[in-house]
Parts: C-alpha cells; sequence; structure tokens
C-alpha cells in the first residue's frame, strides 16, 4: 500500500509549486493511473514514491513505512520503474539490461540468468533470438517489453510506470496494453501508472487519480470518472463520448456471447445452410475438433457449390479480437471490416464465441438512457 | 549576408597576394648576420661584440647553432657566427675575422666534475684529465669535420679517436661503479667530448648514464650544479662570464683555467680537470672571396665597411 | 653515403630512440587517462566547476607546446621527468573535455532509469556512464596522444630524450638524412598510435 | 542585446587582449631579470619579433584559406565523389604526423628561412581546412539540395547559396583550429631561422631566462586567443 499525505513539492527557482497538498491512497493490487495534461505534476508525484524527488513538505508511506526514513537505493530496489523505451541502457545486451537490478542486489549468476529467461519469457521475447542483441536491434515494442521485463527482474510488489506505452505507434500500444493488463492479471502488483492519454487511463486504471497544476481533481474508478465527472475540467478531459468511452471498460471476456451458428469443416452445405435458419443469420464460422477457428462461411458463397464441405468454401476470418481486449476493441475491428459481429479467440486461437454490433448498440443507449 | 562571402574569399586572395609580394628576401647590400639563440644574449656575444667594435648589423637571423655554416655558404647572409674549431669553416671556403680587439676570451674546454663525485672516485680525475691535452685544434677541427661534413655518428668519431689514441681498449668491461651521469651541449663538438667522457669512464668499468645533447650552456650548468649530471666538458671562457658572471674577458689560457677552476671549486664544489690544448673561441665569418673582394680580414674591418656605407 | 646505408649504421640508435619516445608517450598518456578521466568524471557533478575547468583547458591549448616545455624548465630541471610532465598537462586537456562532454551527452533519460532502479551512483558510474561516453573519451584519448607524440619530439630540448634528438641533431649539423629519419619515425609512430588506439576502440566499444 | 554582444565582441575583448599583450611587453622589457635577457628584450627587438609571428602566421594561414577551401569545394562536387574519398582519408592519416616533422622536412628541401616556415605551416594547415570545408559541404541534408535543385537553382547558386552558408560554422571551426595551431607551429619556426616569438622562448630555454620564456610564450598565447576571438566573431558576422 502507498500512502500520500499533504505531499507538496517546489522546484527551486519556481514560484509555483509542482504539487500541491496531494493526498491519496493507493491499495494493494490496484492500477492507479495519474493522468492529467503536461505539467500537472503527475510525473513528479510518481518519482516521489521512489525518492528521485524528495517532497518538500508532507510524508509518503510505503507499506506503512515513512520512505524519508528508508536508503533510497534499499527503497528503488524494492520498487519496479518503467520509462519510455529510451530508458534502455544501449550498450548493454537485453539479458544485462534485464539484469539490472539482480545484479545491483548481488544475486549469483545462475540464478540471474534463470530469472532472465523467465522474464523473456512472460513478455513475449523468445531468449535464444533476444538475449544478445542490442537494444537498437528491437523494435520500439519489443524495446518496450524489455523495459516491463526489467522492471519486474526482482519482482518487486510496486511497479512505477512513466509513459511506458508513449513512444510506440497506436496498434502496437493497444497489443502491449493488452498483454500488460492479461500480466497484471496473474501478478497483482501495485502499480502507479501516468499517462496523458485519458483513454489508456481508462483502459489501465482501477483507479484514476486526474490532476491539474499540481492538485488533484478527482480520484475514482474508471467507470465513476465517466459517469459522474466532479467537474467542468474533468468532463471535459473525458470528453462528450464518454458512453462511447465506457466500452474502453468492458471486456469481451464478460460479455462474450454464442450468436453465430458454428460447424464442423466436414459440414455439407445443407448442414451450414439450416444452421444459418437456425439463428436467423448470413454467416456461419467454421471450427474444428478442438474449438481452433478454421474460417468463416457467408450465403454468398453457398450458391453452386452443392455437394461441397465446409473447410472448402470456407474463407479466412479477419475480424477478430483477441481475449482480453475491450468492447471499444471489438467496435474497432467491426468498422475495420465492414462486418457486424466479430469473433473472439485466445492466444491459442481458440474460439471463444462473438461480440455483436447490436449488443454494443444497446450497451450504449442504455448508457445514455442512465 | 550571403554576399559577404564572396567578399571574403575574395579578400582573403587579395590579401594572400599582396603579403606574398611583401614577403621578398633581404636586399642584396644588406648587412645581415646568422647567429644562434645563445650568442645573441651571452655577455661574449653580438650585441656586445657590435658595442665593443661600434658597428651595427641591418638585421640579425636567429636560428639554431650549425645552420649558420650552411646559411654563410649558400649566400644568404654576408656574415655569421661559428666556432673556430668547426670543420665546415675550411670545408665551406668560411675564413675567420680576426678579433682585433681581443672580444673574445679564451675558451679551453675541460671535464668539469662535481666534488662530490670525485671524492668517491678520485680514479676520474685521470681517466678524464687523460683527454684533454691531447687534442688540439687540428684534431678537433678533424674530429667536427667527420661528424658535420662526412656524416658520421659522433660517437663513432669519439670512439674511433680513443682507440686510436690507446685511450680505451675495444671492449668495455662491466660496469660495477658509479652510475656517473654525463652530460654534454647539443653542438657537434660538445657531443664527441661527452661521448668521450662516456666511453673513457665505461672503460673504467663505470656504469655510465647518458645525458649528453643538453640545450644550451645555462641547462648544462644548472644540471651540473643540482646533480641532475656528475660532470661535462665546459669551456673556461664560457664558465667565466655566462656561469661565475664576470665582464672582463681573459684571454690567457693558463690564466683562465686557474682562474675558473679555483673559483668554481671554492663556490659551487666543482672540480676542473686538465683542459684541451684548443680554443674553440667564437670567431665572426665571412665567406673567403667574399671577405677577398671586400679587404676584410677583420672584425675592425668589418666594422668599418659596415659604417662607411 | 646513400640513405639507406646512413640508415643501417644508425638502425641500433633509431630502434633505441624509438622506444624511448613511446615509453614516454606511453608514461604521460596512462597518468593523462588515470587523472584525465577522474577530472572529467568529477567535473560532471558541479557546472561552474565544468565551465572553469573547460575554460582553462581551452586556453591552455593555446599556450605553443615549446613555451610550455619552456616553463617547466626551471620548475622541475631537465630530463625525463619534465618531459613526462609537460606531455601529461597537454594530454590531460583532452582527456578531461571528452570525458565530461561524453558523459553529458548521455540522454539524461538513460541515467534516471538507473537511479530509479536503484543502481547506486559509483554502478552508474561503472556500468552506464563511462561505458556509454566510451568512445568519445577515446577520441580524447586519440587526440591526446597523436598530439603528445608531436610534442614529445620537441621535448628533447628540455632532455626528455625520443626522436627529437634525429631532428634536432639534423637540423644543427645539416644532416637531411637525419631529419628524414627522426621526421618519419615520429610521423610513423603517431600514425600507429593513432591506428592502434581506432582498433582498440573498435574491438571495446558496443555496436551503435 | 546580439548587437550589444557584437559591438562588446569586436571592441572589449580584442582591447583586453592587446592591453594584455602590452602589459607584457611593458612589464618584461622593464624587468628583464639580468643582463642577458636584457639583450634581446628590448622595444624595437620584440616588436619586430611579433611582426614576424603574426606575419608567419596571418600569410600561411591565408595561404592555406586560399588553396583549401576551393580544393575542399572541388572534391565535393558529385563528380568528383572518389577523389573526395581519398583526399579525406588521406588528410586523416597525414594529420597524425606532427608539426615538427612537417618543418624538419620542410627544411631538407627548401633550406633555412622565412619561406620555408611559411611552407611547412601553409602545409599544416591545409589539412584542418581542407577537411572541414569538404565534411561541411558533404553535411548539408541531399533533401536540402533536392529542394533547391527541384526549386531550379543553378549549380551556382546551390553552391553559393545553400551549401556554403550552411556549411560556415564547420569551415570556420577548420580555420580557427588551423590558426591556433599555426600560432604555436610558428614558435618552432625559430629552429630553422625562421624569426618569431619562438626566438625568445628557444634563447630563453637556451640560458635558462624565465623572463624571455614567459615574454614569447605569454605573447603567443595571447596571440593565439586574440586570432581565435576575432574568427569566431567573424563567424557570428558572416554565418
Amino acid at each position: 500500500m502507498i500512502k500520500l499525505e499533504q505531499v507538496s513539492r517546489v522546484f527551486p527557482g519556481s514560484e509555483v509549486p509542482a504539487v500541491v497538498d496531494l493526498t491519496m491512497t493507493i491499495g494493494d493490487g490496484e492500477v492507479c493511473v495519474l493522468v492529467g495534461p503536461s505539467g500537472c505534476g503527475k510525473t513528479t508525484t510518481m518519482k516521489m514514491i521512489n525518492r528521485l524527488i524528495d517532497p518538500t513538505s508532507g510524508k509518503i508511506y510505503v507499506n506503512d513505512q515513512d520512505t524519508s526514513k528508508i536508503d533510497p537505493i534499499a527503497l528503488r530496489l524494492g520498487i519496479g520503474y518503467v520509462i519510455q523505451e529510451i530508458g534502455l541502457f544501449p550498450h548493454m545486451t537485453i539479458a544485462e539490461n534485464v539484469a539490472t537490478v539482480p545484479r545491483e542486489k548481488g544475486w549469483p549468476r545462475d540464478r540471474i540468468n534463470q530469472r532472465v529467461d523467465e522474464l523473456m519469457h512472460l513478455v513475449g521475447l523468445n531468449p535464444g533470438t533476444y538475449r544478445n542483441r542490442l537494444p537498437a536491434d528491437l523494435s520500439g515494442g519489443q524495446r518496450q517489453r524489455v523495459g516491463v521485463a526489467r522492471a519486474m527482474a526482482a519482482d518487486p510488489p510496486i511497479l512505477l510506470m512513466d509513459e511506458p506505452f508513449g513512444a510506440v505507434d497506436p496498434i502496437t500500444r493497444a497489443r502491449l496494453q493488452n498483454e500488460f493488463l492479461r500480466l497484471q492479471e496473474q501478478m497483482k502488483k501495485t502499480i502507479v501508472f501516468v499517462t496523458h492519454d485519458i483513454d489508456e487511463a481508462i483502459k489501465m486504471g482501477d483507479r484514476i487519480a486526474v490532476m491539474r497544476d499540481g492538485r488533484l481533481v478527482q480520484y475514482e474508478e474508471p467507470d465513476k470518472l465517466l459517469s459522474m465527472p466532479a467537474d467542468d475540467f474533468v468532463a471535459t478531459l473525458v470528453g462528450r463520448n464518454r458512453s462511447i468511452k465506457r466500452l474502453h471498460l468492458i471486456k469481451v471476456n464478460d460479455v462474450v456471447q454464442n450468436e453465430t451458428p458454428f460447424v464442423t469443416p466436414e459440414a455439407s452445405v445443407d448442414e451450414i445452410r439450416s444452421a444459418m435458419e437456425e439463428r436467423k443469420t448470413n454467416t456461419v464460422l467454421v471450427v474444428n475438433a478442438v474449438n481452433k477457428l478454421q474460417g468463416v462461411i457467408s450465403r454468398a458463397e453457398l450458391k453452386g457449390v452443392e455437394g461441397a464441405r465446409a473447410a472448402q468454401i470456407a474463407q479466412p476470418v479477419q475480424n477478430t479480437v483477441e481475449w482480453g481486449a475491450t468492447l471499444n476493441d471489438a467496435l474497432a475491428v467491426m468498422l475495420n471490416y465492414g462486418e457486424r459481429y466479430v469473433a473472439v479467440v485466445n492466444s491459442r486461437e481458440e474460439l471463444k464465441g462473438v461480440i455483436t454490433l447490436n449488443y454494443l448498440l444497446d450497451l450504449v443507449r442504455d448508457d445514455a438512457a442512465a | 549576408m550571403r554576399k559577404y562571402h564572396w567578399l571574403a574569399i575574395a579578400l582573403v586572395v587579395a590579401l594572400t597576394l599582396a603579403l606574398v609580394g611583401c614577403g621578398g628576401g633581404a636586399a642584396d647590400e644588406e648587412w645581415v648576420f646568422a647567429t644562434d639563440h645563445e650568442f645573441s644574449v651571452r655577455p661574449d656575444g653580438l650585441p656586445d661584440l657590435q658595442n665593443v667594435y661600434g658597428f651595427q648589423f641591418d638585421d640579425v637571423i636567429t636560428m639554431d647553432l650549425g645552420v649558420t655554416y650552411g646559411a654563410l655558404k649558400e649566400g644568404q647572409v654576408p656574415a655569421a657566427m661559428g666556432f673556430a674549431t668547426d670543420g665546415r669553416i675550411k670545408a665551406f671556403g668560411l675564413v675567420n675575422l680576426v678579433d682585433d680587439k681581443q672580444f673574445f676570451p679564451v675558451y679551453n674546454p675541460a671535464p668539469v666534475v662535481r666534488a662530490e663525485v670525485l671524492g668517491e672516485y678520485p680514479e676520474i680525475e685521470e681517466i678524464l684529465g687523460a683527454i684533454g691535452p691531447r687534442l688540439d685544434t687540428d684534431t678537433m677541427i678533424e674530429l667536427n669535420g667527420l661528424v658535420d661534413i662526412e656524416g658520421q655518428d659522433h660517437k663513432q668519431v669519439a670512439k674511433d679517436w680513443l682507440l686510436s689514441q690507446n685511450l680505451i681498449d675495444p671492449e668495455a668491461p662491466e660496469g660495477t661503479k658509479g652510475p656517473i651521469k654525463v652530460g654534454s651541449k647539443e653542438f657537434t663538438e660538445q657531443l664527441i667530448l661527452g661521448a668521450m667522457s662516456v666511453f673513457a669512464l665505461e672503460n673504467a668499468g663505470f656504469t655510465v648514464v647518458d645525458q649528453t645533447g643538453l640545450q644550451g650552456t645555462e641547462v648544462a650548468r644548472s644540471a651540473l650544479e643540482e646533480g641532475e649530471i656528475d660532470t661535462y666538458w665546459e669551456y673556461t671562457g664560457t664558465a667565466w662570464l655566462v656561469a661565475l658572471g664576470h665582464e672582463e674577458p681573459i684571454t690567457d689560457s693558463e690564466e683562465a683555467f686557474q682562474k675558473v677552476s679555483a673559483e668554481d671549486l671554492e663556490k659551487n664544489e666543482l672540480v676542473w680537470l686538465d683542459y684541451a690544448q684548443f680554443d674553440n673561441t667564437y670567431t665572426i665569418m665571412m665567406r673567403q672571396a667574399d671577405a677577398e673582394a671586400k679587404g676584410i680580414t677583420s672584425i675592425s674591418d668589418l666594422a668599418r665597411v659596415i659604417n662607411e656605407r | 653515403m646513400s640513405f639507406w646505408e646512413f640508415f643501417i649504421t644508425r638502425l641500433d640508435r633509431v630502434w633505441a630512440l624509438t622506444l624511448e619516445h613511446a615509453w614516454l608517450i606511453l608514461v604521460a598518456v596512462a597518468i593523462a587517462i588515470a587523472v584525465g578521466v577522474l577530472v572529467g568524471v568529477l567535473i560532471t557533478y558541479s557546472r561552474p566547476a565544468a565551465h572553469g575547468a573547460l575554460y582553462f583547458c581551452q586556453v591552455m591549448m593555446t599556450v605553443p607546446s615549446l613555451a610550455m616545455l619552456g616553463l617547466l624548465l626551471p620548475l622541475f630541471g631537465i630530463g625525463f621527468t619534465t618531459g613526462v610532465i609537460a606531455l601529461t598537462l597537454y594530454s590531460l586537456l583532452p582527456i578531461v573535455r571528452n570525458t565530461y562532454l561524453g558523459i553529458r551527452e548521455i540522454n539524461p533519460a538513460v541515467i534516471e532509469a538507473a537511479r530509479g532502479m536503484g543502481m547506486r551512483e559509483l554502478s552508474i558510474l561503472r556500468r552506464i556512464k563511462l561505458p556509454m561516453a566510451f568512445s568519445v573519451i577515446m577520441a580524447g584519448i586519440r587526440t591526446a596522444t597523436v598530439m603528445v607524440v608531436g610534442i614529445g619530439a620537441i621535448a628533447y630540448c628540455i632532455g626528455a630524450g625520443g626522436l627529437g634528438e634525429f631532428i634536432f641533431r639534423g637540423i644543427s649539423q645539416y644532416n637531411k638524412d637525419l631529419i628524414v629519419i627522426g621526421a618519419v619515425c615520429i610521423s610513423l609512430l603517431a600514425i600507429l598510435a593513432d591506428f592502434l588506439l581506432k582498433r582498440t576502440e573498435k574491438r571495446l566499444s558496443f555496436r551503435s | 542585446m546580439r548587437q550589444r554582444n557584437r559591438v562588446l565582441g569586436w571592441t572589449v575583448m580584442p582591447l583586453f587582449l592587446l592591453a594584455c599583450g602590452a602589459f607584457t611587453i611593458y612589464y618584461f622589457v622593464e624587468n628583464p631579470g639580468g643582463a642577458m635577457a636584457a639583450r634581446l628584450l628590448i622595444y624595437p627587438n620584440v616588436f619586430k619579433l611579433i611582426q614576424q609571428h603574426v606575419l608567419l602566421v596571418v600569410v600561411s594561414s591565408l595561404l592555406a584559406i586560399a588553396t583549401a577551401l576551393p580544393l575542399g569545394i572541388l572534391i565535393s562536387r558529385p563528380r568528383f565523389r572518389t577523389l573526395g574519398l581519398v583526399v579525406e582519408n588521406v588528410v586523416n592519416v597525414a594529420q597524425t604526423v606532427p608539426s615538427l616533422a612537417v618543418l624538419a622536412l620542410a627544411f631538407t628541401f627548401l633550406g633555412w628561412g622565412f619561406n620555408t616556415a611559411v611552407f611547412a605551416l601553409w602545409c599544416y594547415s591545409l589539412l584542418p581546412i581542407l577537411r572541414n570545408t569538404y565534411a561541411g559541404i558533404r553535411s548539408v541534408s541531399p533533401s536540402i539540395l533536392e529542394a533547391a535543385r527541384g526549386m531550379g537553382m543553378t549549380p551556382g547558386h546551390i553552391l553559393g547559396r545553400i551549401e556554403l552558408p550552411l556549411a560556415t560554422p564547420i569551415i570556420m571551426g577548420g580555420i580557427r583550429t588551423a590558426v591556433v595551431i599555426n600560432v604555436g607551429t610558428a614558435t618552432l619556426a625559430t629552429f630553422i631561422a625562421g624569426g618569431g616569438l619562438g626566438d625568445l622562448i628557444v634563447t630563453g630555454i637556451g640560458v635558462r631566462r624565465t623572463e624571455l620564456i614567459l615574454a614569447g610564450a605569454i605573447l603567443s598565447a595571447v596571440l593565439a586567443i586574440l586570432l581565435d576571438h576575432l574568427l569566431s566573431q567573424a563567424e557570428a558576422e558572416f554565418g
């Protein structure tokens, strides 16, 4: 648990304090996102937690210990720290980068090596391929994964993340965010996450702290923040399309449906037709015995192919989202491919179900009504 | 601003041409004198020489000692300073002007040794003292010539001569005593004399640290006084005027040696060993043909010619 | 006597003086690296000190090497030691400057990341700052070494020994062969030193 | 503000340096520290040596600029691309050759004197100017050149209005380096009868008179700083 009590910070030579009288508590296992326009004091607040910056007044407690009484080195070794990809050490290999904190802590070599492999697997980088590469040889997304792995090397209970996905393209960013959320589900770390992107905040945060001019304006769960903004500033920040933004908050996992019919690859044309009739849809998905998605068949493809099997006429499925994505991702995919549904698959490409456009429309309408 | 570029380039070219045009050589009838650095400031050097003889060169060019001979030979200057024992004077067709007012003192070289070292190894007196009396003017001119004209190595020249005089054996024994630090100044004669000291000491079973080739009198002298070297060959006149700071030059060899050695022993605990037979005096040189054509044989003649222009 | 005959008769001397020269450079540059990197690192912690030191370096570099040698002469006497001191002073300047600039050029985010992860200042220095500034520091060392090879020749004037002997003796004896031997040996020594340092740098530095 | 800095740069700093030089001359001529140094440290003599030194530096530097600049421009032209690379590599190696070696080698085939010294200084200062001219012009981004060509500028205009102005800081850096090196190397000219402040220094070393060494050293250092400053000032003016 991290507790800030009336924390203020004034930088020398500056009349305006960077952070004023900030009091907040971040619960264990929670992702707390600090969000606000640049210069609002969110990064300063974060850096005060690991004492890269010391508060001018006020107290900060980490696990009920006053941080000003802990040696800053010991404090930092117990807190993971992720910044944009530029924070990687360009002269060290990926393995060396990841091993930084364990080496600082004086772990034995074997244990470090083992841990590095483990972490690289965890963030989806094959150690055999990437261990001895330099950061410059990696793509932006890969570098960001290294940054996360590096912060988690010594398995710290707390992570500080300063715009960790800021420097990558939107598609990669969305993927990294999803991966990270999935990791967090297993790890249950206490995370302080700084961003200026309200969408990212809504997607990532268990609680969101909106800051402005060094003050905490509202500290709420994302859903509440969207439905009940504390003042005009927050309302403007979250934007007029709040209801659509709520789509960010709902995971496909929670609402996946089975409206589109499935057939086996061996199904005949008649079987396919009847499956469509049964659910009154124009498409049918082809799924094999181990539930793996093989393709899709629409009414148009059924013309003049009497006697063929489903596997022969199935088209590849492009409109899929991964398990753990949000409804917003699902909507984006639908719009992209002009389909009224998306297929939800897990990382082994097994079909988990579908989400339809009608469902989304209902959801947004309900919101607006409420 | 852009037009300045062409302006700047044009300016550069113009200035260059102008300066190159100005930088022409000296006019023919200019009396330019070539000297080394030390001679330009010594009490027995150019400024006082000009005062005593009452004339003034138009220009003085300072250069490395040894370059003066070549400069004179090639006709780039009409007069230059040199050393009387330098082999190049004869070889280059130069002539020494007579020092008719006896401006220059005598300069007999002798090994000067720190008394402290001599106290520990008294045999050094005999070893180094034996060299000087066998060196007369002709010998020294010849030895210098071997280096400066023939291009032989000064060490080889020194060794060959010592062998020919039976002062050393062909193979030096293993060094067991010492070490003795031998110095010398930078010019050829000093290098030869220094090398002779080195070989003679090595022949007598000393380990020798070779510090020869020091830049100038004062460097060598203060090195000796401060114990950075133990011995080097100094000239009586130079020691009298430069090191001991006297104003009146001594023109008799024996008198100079006696006075210098007595004072140096008393003041600086330095012992002068037996001096060489030759007097390596400074000399004012001209090309032989040139001097004859102008009827110059002495420095007074030179002064007269320059003043009567 | 042809040049080559002349050269062969002096081969021993050439070799001895080249070694002497190289040793002079080696000692001076080694001391300069130790002191220069230390000073360069220390001044990164104080802006006024850094400005002062850099300005001092810039002014010192304009003092002609001959003058510097002359000024040290009354203080330290003739010989190898004075030569080493003068060469060390000269080679300090580019090393201090480049160490400072090399460390200052590092992206502050990298250093903050290291601090944020709990690295101690000493290990940041050893594992982040110095390795990342390595190529810039090496460039300083190369500049210093090449420069000092040349000044080493002039240091013959104050009895530091080395290849300057050939040049100065060649000039005063009007002996062209001696001058050529001296000039060529010194130049080769400088080129060789530069080449070796370049190789070392390539081998030790990370790909960028 | 910038205007004021410029005026100050042309007046205060040079005047201060000149005053330093004048004081140095005055102090050492009045306090030569003994009869030996007094024979050399007299006003006409010191002024003659300063004049020689300045002449050595200025003539050789101007010659070097006048040759290296056009040469650098020439080898940076696309059609001399290979030549440029060759020259660049040769210059990089040649720059490691010590100045004393260049001076001594020049002496072996040109004999002693002012002209030899100028030649050696010219050779030596050619390199940094040539290299920086080439590097400066090559550093101009190809997209800028393409834009200029696309707008229909002639090659001459591209050189005069785009390449040279953009390369000016680097070229001026080379010239400044060359001039400062020249001031230092010119002190060595005395060994081959080139004159200059080296006369004071070498004589001072020879007869161990600190006053002579100091006078020569300070005056040459002041000269180097002054020329460097004036050049940086000129760079700010025209750059």
